[in-house]
Formats: structure tokens, C-alpha cells, sequence
């Protein structure tokens, strides 16, 4: 079902755990499966000096939050948050059809962190809404009975 | 490769090797249409009565109440949309439970679209129909009850005697999604007092594919798949002779010692459930703990996810599943779970095990064990644990 | 005893051995659900989904326009209740023929009776349909075109392009039962510009109880058996692994050399028809003289009545039938017949051979012979015949 | 399908063929499957000395009329009358419920025959009707679709 690379970060997840005394945390939930994930940043002159994840979710979830830590750490803010999820299930050598959904939680979460980092240091990020409640998106699957 | 503990029997068991041996000559040698004349055809013309007649006498019904059918799918959805259309004139109301299969809650949905008003019952924490409810949701109109036998997920058996009882006293029908109950326990559908039973032939190690409705002789059952002449006309296309005759013998065979073997599995199932309850902190068994099918253990997780616990018993080479299989691909939390009343989080969190005839006590030890690292790694990972 | 001769395979084949030994690891070995997530459901999943590669290539479709059902009479029932109920709002009128099976004829009466509007197009003396009265049917609230590829009783094939072709232009979706004429002639949905096909596995060496409903992705189809999240949501029930894998296998091997055993059986289907012409008085071929299946026979011999001559065809070893299996239980005159124009005692006594890869010019001898005298003794016996 | 004794009848019926000049001739056809079948009688003195018959019909028909007439071949007339198809079907040892009807065209064969040498000889049998057009009974299938 899933790629190597999903299996890989799935059962030797990076940078899993929380971070002490933060800079930015964000958690969000997935509104189509119910599942949550926070991320942890720790920023130092508009870099992402480290980062870590709590996932309660699927193997997706957990991958692409693994991989998506991998992809922002020592980035700027601004380079963090061109990273879309399509990159981070790309980077994961793709996800299945159903679980496009998970990867768009790695996102989100990492978005929800940044604002808090914005927030919390007065900063204003040209462009970064502030978090959903709970991740809407389009229905991706075909019409079902 | 290290070896697969198979423990999913509840979404599908191998067809027995007697089983096979018994199908085989229909496929290449014994291969006539049974609706024809001559007398090669009579072969699988008698298999299938034959088999027929098994499976009559392993429910305690007819020959002339059973139905071949190509699933428990199709069973489930001839009864009540059979039902449905037979009865109309009589009434539209149809009484079913939140904890039933997709193929009796999704046809019902389909009915609910046409015309017909149906009342979904509640049931316990323990997974047990509301039988105030059921006798009180009963009115003029009411045409069918159709509450499954025991349930796929939690496998809470219910008390289907007295809703046959019920459903008598009211002059209602009755259907049940046996599909989960044939060969693990007795089922005698003139002491249950029931008018329509679905069974499915891959879940007591017959082939996928097959299946069957009974229907009593009373009921007015119009078909559902119109065509030839097959089924005493109430069930169009040819036969699949090879499957119907290995159903049959996979119930005579399941029959033969189900006794026994419920027996010893219900002690394994005690055995795993109790060391899993031991072991795990913050676990919790879904479904009635004795009202429950013998094979099947389903234990919620607090603060870890499903999915991602099956498949790390995967990579231990452990099958398991997480509500029924055939939703596995759905993201919503079980339905069942939620109607036994466990939050949307803790729903996510379940495992089903379900036991068969290869199991051991040797498997239930090596799950375990591998059960509780497994639990301890989501939950360090889990945004929800705080220890 | 002595050997049989199988001349009915229109009624039904037996399975190959390579498509058997393509089955048999998906009962007892690889018999995972191919919905679960852990990796020993793979191989099943990965079967599955190779049996749907093999299938949308063979008729020129989609991996995703393919749909696994337990019947060709399901398929039929499937297509016509389906896009019936998805396309209600457009209109109510279905355009089918006479001639067509009884899934397809018995699916129209059902919608005839829920408020649907069918017209059953006449055909000529040949079996095939009447183009410009197709033509002059269709109307602003016709939906859907259902006409069979070959008939299954007098072999005639109807000319499916064209009917695609005014389908599209009048913007009418086009079924076709397709059952007989897959593994005999070649089939492309695309070509021929048909929107939705019905196979049947065991009518080209495959296993009995599995189908194929193909349906155009643009076309909308309603669920017709409700239930899990299979066939993309669209039907319900755990997959039959062993019988798809067996269905594409049989398939596979059908189109490998389709060409060189359609001709070859058309030379015998020749031969052996024109010898009982020559043999026998007042007998008649019914169905087109070239438009038919390579395999099909389909003689009227005048005083005498089918049945009879079966059984004592029977009594030689040959099997053969005199219309459709499905219907040999039934003393109607074959609706087919009847619509070529046959008067009720000539429709009463046909006969219908239907050859397979077995069948051989020594075959085509012993029926000859064996015909002769029967048709004599028979017509001895009638009271209709005086000579 | 059919027992031993409709194979031997129809395989071999007894009294097949015509009788010239007979005394009674009745033909009849069956509404239900269209077959038909043809009785003729010799009679002397009330008694029914000889019997053929001609059938265009299935196994049963033809085992059915090949049983009759050997069951009223040299009984009265009023004996003949009392055959019914099922003393017919029985001493076939049965017949397939589907083939019940097919009995019942010996039955009206039978009668038509007797009828005819009644009208060509001015004799009033009591309870005799004139044969029916077509035979039309009950549907003995249960309900189908
Ligand atoms: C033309 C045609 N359509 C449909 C069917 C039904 O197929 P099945 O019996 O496999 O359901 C048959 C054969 O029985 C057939 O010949
Ligand atoms: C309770 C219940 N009903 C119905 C079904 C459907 O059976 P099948 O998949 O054979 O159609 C299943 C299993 O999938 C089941 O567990
Ligand atoms: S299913 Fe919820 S995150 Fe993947
Ligand atoms: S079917 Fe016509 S007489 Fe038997």
C-alpha cells in the first residue's frame, strides 16, 4: 500500500517528540478522519533551528510528518512555508489516492506552529492565515453511492 | 520470511482443503448447467440439491427457504429490499439497529431514498439492541425488523430469540444478518422464531462469492436479480455449482465440531483478552464480554491510532484489523464504536482480533508480546499522551 | 458407458485447467481479503487488480470502468436498474429488443412496473434488430439502449457499431449483454461505442457465479447491491478473488487465439449445418446464415418437439439444447423463435448446438447420424406430420 | 429427471400410431406448452378393444399417452373414464412437478376420443363434457416473479 520511503519514515519517524519551552507550536486536526498532529519550532533569526511532531494519525500521517520536519529544519520561515503538502508526499515517493488528505495535516500543522512563532513575537507573515479549526478540503474521491 | 499469524477470520478464512477437494470435479469435469436436460448436467443438478440441502438442515429450515445467492451482500440486500417492495402495500417502516453491516445500514439508506421510513435502534455500551425501543419503534406500518445475528466488529451476539419473539407477537418480519454467527453458533431458524437469514460462505472456510437467503416458505419475496428460471424463479443466473457445493460442505464441516472447537476458541479468546487487558494500560474490550461470538476480541486503545497500530503488527507478520475489513479503506471511525458510545478518538484506537481454527494459545502469546511495544511507540508519538 | 459428446456450450463451459491452476492459490493460500491493509492481503489485492487490467484491456477499457459482479444476469440487472435510477430525471423510456435474454428482458418488466417505459424493438426473419425502428423510438426521455451483442439462442449477431453510432448522435447511453459473444468475436467498447457490457465468466471457459459489468467512467451508476466500500464503492461484498482471477485468465486465453478457433469452429458449425439440411426434410436454420456466432446451430425440424429430441440425443450422449438453459425448466415457447416469426409447433422443436474448442468434425458425424433417425421416429410419433 | 418407467415408455411407447376407421377419434392441445396429442378408439360392446395415439409433446407427454392407452386397452368406457392423469402420472411412477400438466393431456385425449364415439353414436355418457379448445387449468407453480 504505501511506498518504501512512507514505511521508512513511518517505522523510524524523524524527529519525533516535543520541544521544552518552544517558539512556535501548532496543532491541528483532520476534519475528514478525526486525526491530530502538533508540531513543535524552535526559531532562531527566521530559521528553523529544530522541529518535532506528536502524530495521533495513520501510517500517512506519521510519515509525512516525519518527512515534513526533515524538509523544514534549518529553512526560513518563508522557505518553510512554501513547502506544500504535494512536495512532502512527493519526497515520500507519493501517497495512495485515500491518503492525500494525511499529508495536507503535515501542512497545516506546520502553518499552525509558524503563526503561533508570529504571534508570539509580533511578527506579521505576508499571507499565513491563522489556523482552522479543522482541516476542510474538497472532496477528492468520486462520486460514491 | 518469518511466518503470518493469521487473525482477521472475521473478514475472511481459507477455503478448508476438504472443501476444495469437494468443489474441484464441478469445475472441469462435472461442469454442466444444472438447469439443463440431459443427464451429464444431473451431476451438479444433484450437488446443488444436495447442497441445498445441507445448508436447510444446518439452519433447520426447508430446502425449498434457501436462496443461493453471490454474497452475504446480496442476501442482506434481496431480504430487505425484497421485503420492501413485497410488502409496500402493507406498510413502509423498517426496523434496524446503528450497529449493523454496511450491506443491511447502506440498503436501508437506499429504501429510505425511495419512500420507506426507517428507525435505526440504539444499542448499550455493550453493543446490544434496545428491545424497549425495538417493542415501542413497532407501529402499523412497520414491515420488517432486520437486526443482525452477531456483529462483525465487537461480536456482541443478540438476543435474537426474543426479538423473534417479538417480531411473532407483532406480526413482523424478521430478518438477520447471520453472516458473522454460521458456524460458531447454533442457529435454528424456527427456534429463533426468524423469516429471513443471510449467510456469507467465506467466513466459515468456504469460498468467497457465495452465499445464501433464506427465506420462509410464508414470506412473499419478489426477486432482486430477475433473469432464468433459477431459484424456483426468484433468483435469475447460472448457478455457481462449484461454490454452492463448497459452502455446503464448509457447514457440514463447521458444524461437525463447532462445539469443541467454540469452546476452545472462546478460552483463547479469554486468554488473549485478559493478557492484553494486563499488559496495556488504557485498554478497554468493545462489545459484550460473554454475549459475544467466541472468536472475536476487540480492544480499544486510548491515544494511539488504528491504522497505524495494524501495521506495525503487520511488520511482525500478525493480521489483524481494525473494524470490519471491508471499510478499512474508510477514513470514518467505526460506526459501531460510536454507537456503543466510545468518543471519536478512542474509536480510532480499536483492534479486532478475530480467532479461527489454526489459532493457538502459542499466537496469542506472540501477539502480545508484540502488542504491548507497539502500543508503548504509538503512544510516545501521540500528541494525545501525556505520561 | 459412452462417451458425451458436449455440443451446449452457449449453456455453459467447463473450466480450463490452466484457468483452475490460475484459481487455486486464492482459496486455500493467498485468501486474504483484498480490502485488508496488512501485506498478506496484497497478493489478493494485486490479483484483483491484474484480473481488472486484463479484463479493461480485453474489451479496450479502463482498469477503473470495470466492475466485478457474481453474474452476467447480475451485470444485466445492474445496467439497466442502475442507469434507470440515475438517469430517472432525465427521462423514463428504455429501447431493448425481443429477442433479448430474460436478465435483460425480466430487468425491463421489473422497470415497467415501477414507472418506466420500455419498447421492445421487433426484428426480422434473421433475429436482427430493426435500425430505423430503433431510429424512430427513441424520444426526448429515452435513456438508455439495451440490445444484446449475439443472441444466445439463435447465435445472431446484431449490428452493434451502428446501433452505438445512432446511440451517440441521439446522446443515449447503449447497453449490451455481451455474454455470448466475448471469446468468439472482438470486442472493443470503444470501436463500437458502447457505453455499458455484460460478461459472464463461464461462458468462455472461466468459472460459473462471477461477471463483469463494464460502465464508461461517464456514465452515472448507482449502486445496485449496497454495501462495503468494494468495486470503488459502487458493490458491495468481499471480492470473489479466485473466480475474477479465473474469470481474466480464462479471458486472456479466449483472445490469445480467438481468431484461428473462431474460424475453425465456424467451419464445423458450417458443416455440420448444412449436412442436416441435406439429411433432414422440413428443417430450417434459424438465426442469420453469416451474421451469427462462429459456434451457434440453431435448426428447426417441423412436427417434432424439442424436448423429446433432446432426451433422445441424450440417450446417445449428446448434449445439446433446444433454446436457452436457463429456460429448459419453462414450456413456453422460446421467445426468440416466436419473434422471427417461427409459428408455435416450429418453435417447439428446435434444436441448438453450440460447439467448443473441443468439439470436432468426428463430433459433428455422430450428431448427424444420431439426428436422423431420431427425427424420424419422432415424426412417426406425431400427429401433426403425415407423410 | 424422469423415472425408469417414463424412459421405457417414451422410448419405447406402447399402442403408437393410428387406428383407420376408428371408432372415436379426440384430439386435443395443452394451453400451458402448446403440445398436442391425438387418441383413436376401436370399440365393440362398450368395450374398448383397441387404442393408439399420436403425440407432439415432451417425454411425459409421450410417456403419458403411451401409459394410457395401455391402462384403458380392453376396459368399458365407463372404466376408461375413470383413469385419471394422476392414476396415469402414478403408474408412471411419478412425474416432475412440471411436468404434472403433461398428464393431463392423455386425460382430455382420452375423453375427446370417447366423446367423438359417443356423438358418432348417438350414446349420452352422464358426467362427459365436449372437449375443450385448450386445456386450462390452475397454475400449480407457486407465485413467481
Ligand atoms: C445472452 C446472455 N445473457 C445473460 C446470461 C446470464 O448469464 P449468467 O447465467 O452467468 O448470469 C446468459 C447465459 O445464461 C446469456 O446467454
Ligand atoms: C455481518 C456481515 N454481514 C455481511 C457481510 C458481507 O458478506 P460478503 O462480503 O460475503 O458479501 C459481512 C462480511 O463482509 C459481515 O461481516
Ligand atoms: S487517515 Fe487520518 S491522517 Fe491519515
Ligand atoms: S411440456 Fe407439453 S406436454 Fe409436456
Amino acid at each position: 500500500m504505501y511506498s518504501e520511503k512512507v514505511m521508512d519514515h513511518f517505522t523510524n519517524p524523524r524527529n519525533m517528540g516535543e520541544i521544552e519551552n518552544a517558539d512556535g507550536v501548532g496543532t491541528v486536526g483532520n476534519a475528514k478522519c478525526g486525526d491530530i498532529m502538533r508540531i513543535y519550532l524552535k526559531v532562531e533569526n527566521n530559521v528553523i533551528q529544530d522541529v518535532r511532531f506528536k502524530t495521533f494519525g495513520c501510517g500517512a500521517a506519521v510519515a509525512t510528518s516525519s518527512m515534513a520536519t526533515e524538509l523544514v529544519k534549518g529553512k526560513t520561515i518563508q522557505q518553510a512555508l512554501e513547502i506544500t503538502n504535494a512536495a512532502v508526499a512527493e519526497a515520500l515517493d507519493g501517497l495512495p489516492k485515500a491518503k492525500v488528505h494525511c499529508s495536507l495535516l503535515a501542512e497545516e500543522a506546520l502553518h499552525a506552529a509558524i503563526w503561533d512563532y508570529a504571534q508570539k513575537n509580533g511578527i506579521v507573515i505576508e499571507g499565513l492565515e491563522p489556523p482552522k479549526e479543522d482541516i476542510h478540503e474538497e472532496e477528492e474521491d468520486e462520486d460514491e453511492d | 520470511m518469518k511466518e503470518t499469524i493469521y487473525l482477521d477470520h472475521a473478514a475472511t478464512t481459507p477455503v478448508k482443503q476438504e472443501v476444495l477437494e469437494a468443489m474441484l470435479p464441478f469445475f472441469t469435469e462435472s461442469f454442466g448447467n444444472p438447469s439443463s436436460i440431459y443427464s451429464f448436467a444431473q451431476d451438479s443438478k444433484q450437488a446443488l440439491e444436495e447442497a441445498r440441502e445441507t445448508i436447510a438442515k444446518g439452519i433447520g429450515a426447508l430446502d425449498r427457504e434457501i436462496y443461493f445467492t453471490g454474497s452475504g451482500t446480496e442476501a442482506d440486500n434481496w431480504a430487505i429490499k425484497g421485503v420492501a417492495e413485497s410488502y409496500r402495500s402493507k406498510g413502509n417502516h423498517i426496523i434496524t439497529s446503528k450497529v449493523e453491516h454496511h450491506a443491511v445500514l447502506h440498503a436501508c439508506e437506499y429504501l429510505e431514498k425511495n419512500g420507506f421510513e426507517v428507525t435505526y435502534l440504539d444499542v448499550d455500551a455493550d453493543g446490544i439492541v434496545d428491545l424497549e425501543q425495538l417493542k415501542s419503534s413497532i407501529k402499523d406500518t412497520t414491515i420488517l425488523i432486520t437486526i443482525m445475528f452477531a456483529n462483525n466488529e465487537i461480536g456482541t451476539v443478540q438476543p435474537i430469540r426474543e426479538i423473534g419473539r417479538i417480531a411473532k407477537e407483532r406480526g413482523v418480519l424478521f430478518h438477520t444478518d447471520a453472516v458473522q454467527a454460521i458456524g460458531h453458533v447454533p442457529v435454528d431458524v424456527n427456534d429463533l422464531g426468524v423469516d429471513l437469514l443471510s449467510i456469507s460462505g467465506h467466513k466459515f472456510y468456504g469460498p468467497k462469492g457465495v452465499g445464501v437467503l433464506y427465506a420462509r416458505k410464508t414470506v412473499k419475496l419478489k426477486a432482486f436479480i430477475h433473469g432464468g428460471g433459477q431459484e424456483r424463479g426468484r433468483r435469475g443466473g447460472t448457478e455457481n455449482v462449484p461454490g454452492i457445493v463448497g459452502m455446503a460442505k464448509a457447514m457440514e464441516l463447521a458444524l461437525a465440531d463447532m462445539e469443541e472447537e467454540s469452546a476452545r476458541q472462546r478460552e483463547l479468546r479469554d486468554y488473549v483478552k485478559e493478557r492484553i487487558l494486563e499488559k496495556v494500560p488504557y485498554a478497554r474490550l468493545n462489545g459484550h464480554p460473554e454475549k459475544r461470538l467466541p472468536n472475536n476480541v476487540n480492544i480499544s486503545f486510548r491515544f494511539i491510532e488504528g491504522e497505524s497500530l495494524l501495521i506495525m503488527l503487520d511488520m511482525k507478520g500478525i493480521c489483524a484489523s481494525s473494524g470490519s475489513a471491508c471499510t478499512s479503506g474508510s477514513l470514518d471511525p467505526s460506526h459501531v464504536l460510536l454507537a456503543i458510545g466510545l468518543p471519536h478518538e478512542i474509536a480510532h484506537g480499536s483492534l479486532r482480533i478475530s480467532l479461527g481454527e489454526s489459532s493457538t494459545r502459542e499466537d496469542m502469546d506472540t501477539l502480545v508480546e508484540a502488542l504491548v511495544p507497539i502500543v508503548e511507540k504509538l503512544r510516545a508519538m501521540s500528541p494525545l499522551y501525556e505520561d
